[in-house]
Formats: C-alpha cells, structure tokens, sequence
C-alpha cells in the first residue's frame, strides 16, 4: 500500500513536535475527518531557520508532515510557498489515491504557517501569497 | 521483527492444520468431479456429503439445509435478495440494524432503491439492541427481520433467539449473518428458530472463500445462480471440494472444542481490556460482558486508527480498526457512530480479536508494545496537546 | 483394479503440482486477509495482485480487466445478466447459440422469463455455427451476443473472433464462455474483440470453486455481490487467496506450455478417435479438424452411455456421456439433439477428454479396454438384436 | 450412486441374453427415453422354469432386469404377477429417485412377457392379470 518512504517517514518522522521558539504556527484539518495537522515555524531574514510538526492522522498524514517540513527547511519562504502537495506526494514515491488529500493537507500546513508568521509581523499575508 | 502476534482473527484466521490435511487428499490424488457417476467422482462426492453434515449436525439441522456458497458475503446477498423476492406480494419492509456488516448493509440498499423499506434498530452505547423496539417496528408488511449475531467490529452478541422467537410468532422470516458467531459461541437454528444463516468458514480456522447458506427445510428460495444444478439445483457450479472439506473439518474441531476455547479465550480477552483500559482516555467498544470470546475493541483519544496499525505491525502485531482511514472512506465505521462515538474519537479505535492459537505471552506482548505506541503517537498528536493542557487547538 | 487413466478432463482435472506449490505458503503461513493494512496483509494482496497480472497477461488483457469469481459459472451468470440489465434501454434481444453450457442457458432461461427474447443459432452436424447467419439474426434491439468458445461436450471450436469483430462492428455486447479454450487453446481479448469472458480454474489444473470474468475496461458492471468492496466494489467477500494464486499459476504453466501441449495432446486424440471410429456403429460428435485438443467425443449406437462409463470405470478409465441417464433428466444432452442426433443414438454419448497428463500408454489402454465394453453391451442390448438382424424388436 | 447390489447386478447380471425356447416374451420402454427391456420366459405348469432378458439402458436398468429375473425364476405365473417394483428396488438396497422408472419398467417387462406367453396360449391376458 505505502511506498517505503512513506513507512520510513511514518516510522521515522522528521522534525516532530512544537518547536518552543516558532514565529508561525498553521493548522489545518479537522477532527471530524481524521486528520489535522499543526506546522510550527521560525522564520528568520526571510529563511525557514527551523520547522516541526504535529499530526494527528493516518500514516499518511504524519509521512507527508514530515517529508514536507524536511522539504522546505532551510529554504526561502519565497521557495517554501511554492511547495505543491504532488511534490510532496513524489518525494515520497507517490501515495495511494485515497491518500493524495494528506499531501495537500501538508502544502496547506506550511502556507498556514507562513501566512500566520506574516501576521505576526503586522504584514498582509494576502499581498504575500499573491505575488 | 522478532516476534508475529496475530490479533485479527475477526478479519480472518489461519487455517486449521487439521483442516488442512483433510483436505489435502482433495488437493492432490482425489481430484474428481462429484457430479460424475466413476468411482474418483463418487468418492467426492461421499466427502462433500460427509461434510455437508457435519457443519449440519454443527447448526442443530439437517444435511439438505446446507447449502454451499463462495463465503459470507454471498450467502448474506444470496439470503436477504431472496427473501425480498419471495415475500414482495406480502410487503415490502425490512427490519435490521445499525450494526450490520456491508454485506447486509450494501444489500439492503440496493433493496431501498428497488422499493423496499428498511428499518434499522439503533442500538445502545454498548451495542445491543431493545427487543421491545423490535416488537414496535414490526408491521403488517413485514416480510424479513436480519440481525447479525455478533458485531465483527465491537463484539456485542445479539439476542439471536429471541428475535427468532418473535419472528416465528408473528410470521416473518429471520435471517442472521452469524458469520463472526458460527464456532465461537453455541448456535442452534432449531433452538434459535431461524430461517436462514449465513457462515463463512476463514472465521473459524476454515479455508478463505468458502461458506454456506442455512436454509431452513420446506422454504423455497430462487436459485443463486443458474448451471449444472449443484446443490439441489439452487446454486449451480462445480463445487470447491477441497473447500467444503475444509470447512467441516475446521467446523468440527471448533465445535468440539468451543467450551474449552470460550473459557481460555474470553479470559485472554477479560486480561487485555482490563490492561489496556488503564491508559488514559481509553473506551472498551461494545457489551463489556455479553460480547465474542475473542473481541477486544476499544477506541483510544486524540489519535488515529490507522497509525497505531502501522506501528502495531512494526512490533510484529496484527489488529485492525475502524476508522476512516483504515476502511478507505472519508467517514468511520457506521458501526463506532452507531454506539454514539463522535466521529473524531471513532477515528482512534482499534480492535484485537483474539482466538484459540493466542497465548498468554501473546497478551502479555501486546501489553507490553501497545502503550508506549499510544504515548508515541499522543505525543505527536496536537488533539492530545490540547486535551492535557485544557487549551482549545485554535 | 491395476491402473486409473482418466479421461474426463474436461469435467475436471488435477490440481497442477506446481499450481499447489505456490498455494501452500497461503493455506499455510501466509494466511493474512488482503484487505488489512499490515504486512501479513499486504503480501497476500501483493500476491493477489501478481496472480491477476499473470492472468491477465494471459488473455492479453489488463489486470484492472479481471475480476475473480468463483468459478465458470459465477462468471457465465454474473456476465450475461449484467449486460442484460445494463443494456435493457438499448433493446432485449439476445444471440446465443445451441451449444451452451447449462450456466449460460438456464440464465438465458430465467432471462426469457423476465421478457427478454433470445435467439438461439443453430449448427450443423459438426456443431459449427453460420456466421452468416449470425449477421441475418442481428437486429436493432440486439444487445448482446454470447457464444460459447469452444463445446464442453463436442469439442468443437467456435469462430470467436470473427463474432468478436462482427458484434464490435454492430455495437453488441459480445460475452463467450472459454472456460473449455482458457489454458488450452490461444484467447486474446484483445484480437478477438472480446467484452466479457468466463473462466473457470479447474478446467486447466487450477483448483476448483475459483474463476474469473474478464470485463473489458469502460464497461460499467453492476456488482455481483455487495460487501467489504473487494475486486473494486464489484464482487465482495474475502479472497480466496490460495485459490486465485492456484488458478494464475496454472493459467501460466498452461500457456507457456500451449504449443508443446496441443501438439502431443491432439495427437493422442486422433489415434484415439482414429482406432475407436473402426468400431461398427461409431460416429465422432464434433468437428473432426475444428475441436479442441483433448476431446474426443463419440455415439456408439445402440448402447447407453452411463453402462459404458460405469463399465469403463471398472476398467479405471474415468469418461462421461450426454446421455439423460448421466444428466439426470429424462433427455439427452441438449447439445448432441441439436447436432441432429435421433434420442436413442444421443443415448449412446461417450466423452473422453485428454490433457497434457495423459500418454500414449493411456490411448493403448482406452483401445484396448473400451471395444470389448462396447461388444458387451451391445450383446446385451435389444437394439443391437434388430440392428443386426435387420429384424424390428417388435 | 449405487448400492453394492446394484453393481453387482449390473457388473456380472444374472439371465442375460435371448432364451431359444421362449414361450413368452414381453418388450417395453423405448431407446427415446433411453430404456429398452426384453423379456423372454419359458414357463410350464404354470412355473416360469426359466427366464432371461436383454436391456438397452443405464446401470439401474440392466440390475433391476437382473433382480428382476432372479426374483421370479421358479416362481408360479401368480407370484410373478404379484411382483412390484418396489420389492425390486428393494432387494437391490434401494435406487435413486431419479432411477426408479427402472425398476417400473423391469416390473412391467414380466408382466408383458406373461401376457405374451397368455396370449400364445390363446388365453386372454386380461382375465388372467385382473385376478
Ligand atoms: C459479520 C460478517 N458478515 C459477513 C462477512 C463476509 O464474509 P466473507 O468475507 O467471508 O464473504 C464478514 C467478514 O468479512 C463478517 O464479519
Ligand atoms: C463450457 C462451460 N461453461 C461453464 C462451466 C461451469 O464452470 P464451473 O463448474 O467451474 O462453474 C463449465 C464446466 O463445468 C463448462 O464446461
């Protein structure tokens, strides 16, 4: 069912937990439908300096929120925003269809993040994620 | 991995090493045809009748109320389309329940889209029914009352006997998928009064894709498919002798030795849900007394079913759950709704289904790998964050 | 009794030893349900999911194509009832042929009593059918076609391509039941157009109760069976694991050993039918050029055919006859009337089906043993007398 | 399928093939149906002093002819007449459903074969047989 690296990032999650200094936090999901996912940030001259995660979920979930924070750490934001959920479904050697919905949410966790980090910053995140 | 301990026999069960050899002379040397008339047919033939009334003299009925089909799904299909048929000039209502396995479910909507009406009794939070809410439902164009005997998924046994009771009494027809009850606990079609039961024999240590159809003497059901004329004419096909072999084996040794393995079974059971209901935030799923000898089911909070699958496999242990990502849906079992979970706590449920090849270390195993997964996994879990702190996630 | 030669292949045949081979580790260890997301699971599904490509690979079709039944008939019926109710806005004219097996026939039956009109084409003395008249019988209301592959009693050989090309051509529907052709003669979906196709595993060394219909990709079936949503949705119920690895190694052995087999197999089938047409009063059913490899298929007059399968029996030659005493019912086989054999003469069937486990040594046996039975009987018979005598009996 | 009886009656049947000297022969079913019996007698005082048949027929028919036979040879034409086709199952431990005619049609071959014999004695079958 789950490629390897899948089981290798479920197994092994990178970059788990709250990350005590972050300056962004998204979340994304909802109970309801099995799945959330909560992406702390700490973004510093305009770099992704840290990131971590918190998923509840199915293995799915908890792969993509780590192969994802592992794919934009240390990245501009510029770069990080654009970060597209098949991305992440490729760097992990593609998931089950019934599963594609876990990468988008892990695309969206970040953005939320980012987008919350802006706001803390007093900045429009709108004007941001237009560009 | 070190060790396998397999705790999903509910899903299915490893073949009887009994079984097995019964049924490997039909696998190799005794390959006839039963319906042929030469002596390598006839001596199928003997087999499969030998078989038919063992599983017969396992129900309490008699051999010509056997009838063979490819497993439960299709002797629950077969059944309940029947009896709409037969009846559909005396009415068209269905009562079941809510706690049905989609082999009853799916074939009572295609029922409700051909015109049917069904009624599905709710049941408590431990998944038994009211009788007397059964009484209520029955109407004058009542033709069917199926209730499955004991939920494959929180372990409930349904009062089987006295619905049949009260079907006979009132004249409607009563089929039970006893798939999870047939060789687990004592089931009688006489005693029980019912007209049709449905039994799949991987559940009981049989060979997977074989089961049977009890039907009871003098009731006519159309023909489940048409051919050489097999089993009485009602389900054509050339039969899986090796299979029904198989199954009666298997059926035979669960008989004969059900009061032993309830006893050690339910007390491996009663030991496993008094360990792991004291981790925090944790529900046992289903009747705590009145339930399957090997059903262990309960729901865990703030983490996801799936997950703890996956990591109960990396620990070499095999169970199953209900939630949406295991069945493949957006939603969890109706099953976990049913009993009042909301959807987010049914997401966590996980059940252990044990059987007469589990051990005591087995369960002292499980004990021993399953909390610090549920830890883990609350760890990581930003629902848990937010019920130990008392502080809402947004 | 010294040796056993059985020549009812086409009623059944061994299991493959290899095929048993590759079942063992799923009626043994490896006894996970394929639908559960641990690797106990997984693997079973892995190996289900290599034996569908297997099969599939050898129909030059798809896997997404194949879909597992259990058996012949679950397929036969499955098929032609779905495309009847699918098509059924189209039109309810069905083509079929004369020659089908009671599977197809009896659910055409239960079709014509349902309102649909079905056309049956007939053959000539050899059981070959005109295309041409195929082409006259086709009509606007036509929604499908289904034709046998190749006769399970006659042997003969149907022109499916051609039908195949003929009913795309028209927009029909076109089913055939190969479960004789499967592993014996070469099938392609592909080259032959075709839409929908049964088979059954234990006609070429698979086991028994497990087949497959082939349904060609964009046909919406309906589901055969309702449940946990195996084989996408459309036939439910837990896998018969070891079964669908069984048939797909058979499947494979079969194919890859085709041509070898259909070389040495027809021709231990023309000496056959060669040394036993030298008995007075003999005729060949079938074809004598356009029939499958192993079957040999005779009347002798003025015998009955279940005295010389029981007689044969005694000699250890395993054989079958059409003969209504053999049927079960009151008249021959279906298909030697419509050959245009007289009652009494279609009475006189005998059917010896070889494969790849019959040698030459079991022609000699068949030679030898078979003409004295016939000489027996026929001494025996009254028929025979007036036969002789040219005197009538009465 | 069949009894033990049964196949040995069919395997090795007593009192097969034409009786020269009959003096009665008695023909019924017909090769539509797939069942022919010929009966042949050979009766004196009144005593069937020998008996033998031919039969076209699956195993249940040539064992009851057989049984058939053995049953009454010896007999008186009035105990003859008095055999019925279930004594004929019977003494061969019982045929399936679907193969009782035959033992109809064995029961009626004797009969048919003492009415011959009746009639060649220029004695009305009818008067006879409605005793
Ligand atoms: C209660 C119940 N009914 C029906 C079935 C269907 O049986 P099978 O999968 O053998 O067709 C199952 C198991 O899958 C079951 O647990
Ligand atoms: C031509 C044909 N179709 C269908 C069937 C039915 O297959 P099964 O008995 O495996 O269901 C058979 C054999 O019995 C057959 O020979």
């Amino acid at each position: 069912m789950y490629s390897e690296k899948v089981m290798d990032h479920f197994n092994n999650p990178r970059n788990v937990g709250a990350l005590e200094d972050a300056n962004g936090i998204g979340h994304v999901g909802n109970s309801t439908c099995g799945d959330i996912m909560k992406i702390y940030v700490k973004i510093e001259d305009d770099i992704i300096k840290d990131i971590s995660f918190k998923t509840f979920g199915c293995g799915a979930a908890v792969a993509t929120s780590s192969m994802a924070t592992e794919m934009v750490k240390g990245k501009t934001v510029r770069e990080a925003l654009k970060l597209s959920n098949k991305a992440v479904a490729e760097a992990l050697d593609g998931l089950p269809p019934a599963k594609m919905h876990c990468s988008v949410l892990a695309e969206e966790g970040i953005k939320a993040a980012i987008e919350d980090y802006f706001k803390r910053q007093g900045i429009d995140p709108a004007a941001v994620l237009k560009e | 991995m070190t060790r396998i301990v397999y705790a999903d026999n509910a899903a299915t069960t490893s073949l009887s090493r009994h079984a097995l050899e019964e049924m490997m002379p039909y696998l190799t040397k005794e390959y006839g045809n039963p319906s042929t008339v030469y002596s390598l047919g006839r001596s199928a033939k003997k087999a499969m009748e030998n078989a038919r009334a063992k599983i017969a003299s396992a129900l309490g009925c008699r051999p010509d109320e056997i009838f063979i089909t490819s497993g439960g799904t299709e002797a629950d299909n077969w059944a309940i389309r029947s009896a709409a048929i037969m009846k559909k000039d005396k009415g068209k209502h269905i009562i079941s329940t809510v706690l049905e396995h989609h082999a009853v479910l799916h074939t009572l909507k295609s029922l409700e889209k051909a015109g049917y009406e069904v009624t599905y009794l709710g049941v408590d939070s431990a998944g038994n029914i009211s009788l007397d809410e059964l009484k209520n439902t029955i109407r004058q164009d009542t033709i069917l009352i199926t209730v499955i005997a004991a939920s494959n998924e929180i372990g409930t046994i349904m009062p089987i006997a006295e619905i049949g009771a009260l079907a006979r009494e009132k004249g409607i027809l009563f089929h039970t998928d006893a798939v999870q009850a047939v060789g687990h606990i004592p089931v009688n079609t006489e005693e029980m009064k019912i007209d049709l039961l449905s039994l799949s024999a991987h559940k009981f240590k049989g060979p997977k894709g074989i089961g049977a159809l009890y039907i009871k003497k003098g009731l006519r059901l159309p023909s489940n498919m048409y051919g050489g004329a097999q089993e009485r004419g009602l389900r054509s096909g050339t039969e899986n002798v090796a299979g029904i072999v198989g199954m009666a084996a298997a059926l035979e040794e669960a008989v004969s030795n059900m009061d032993n393995n309830i006893k050690k079974i339910s007390a491996m059971r009663d030991r496993l849900i008094d360990g792991l209901l004291k981790i925090p935030y944790t529900r046992l799923t289903g009747d705590p007394v009145n339930r399957l000898p090997g059903s262990a089911s309960f729901v865990f909070e703030c983490i996801e079913g799936e997950s703890m699958v996956l990591l109960l496999d990396q620990a070499g242990i095999c169970a199953s759950s209900g939630s949406a990502c295991s069945s493949g849906s957006l939603d969890p079992s109706h099953v976990l709704l049913a009993i009042g979970l909301p959807h987010e706590v049914a997401h966590g449920s996980l059940r252990l289904s044990l059987n007469e090849d589990n051990t005591e270390e087995d369960v002292d195993y499980i004990l021993e790998k399953l909390p610090p997964i549920i830890s883990r996994l609350r760890d990581m879990s930003p629902l848990w964050e937010e019920k130990i702190s008392g502080k809402p996630i947004k």
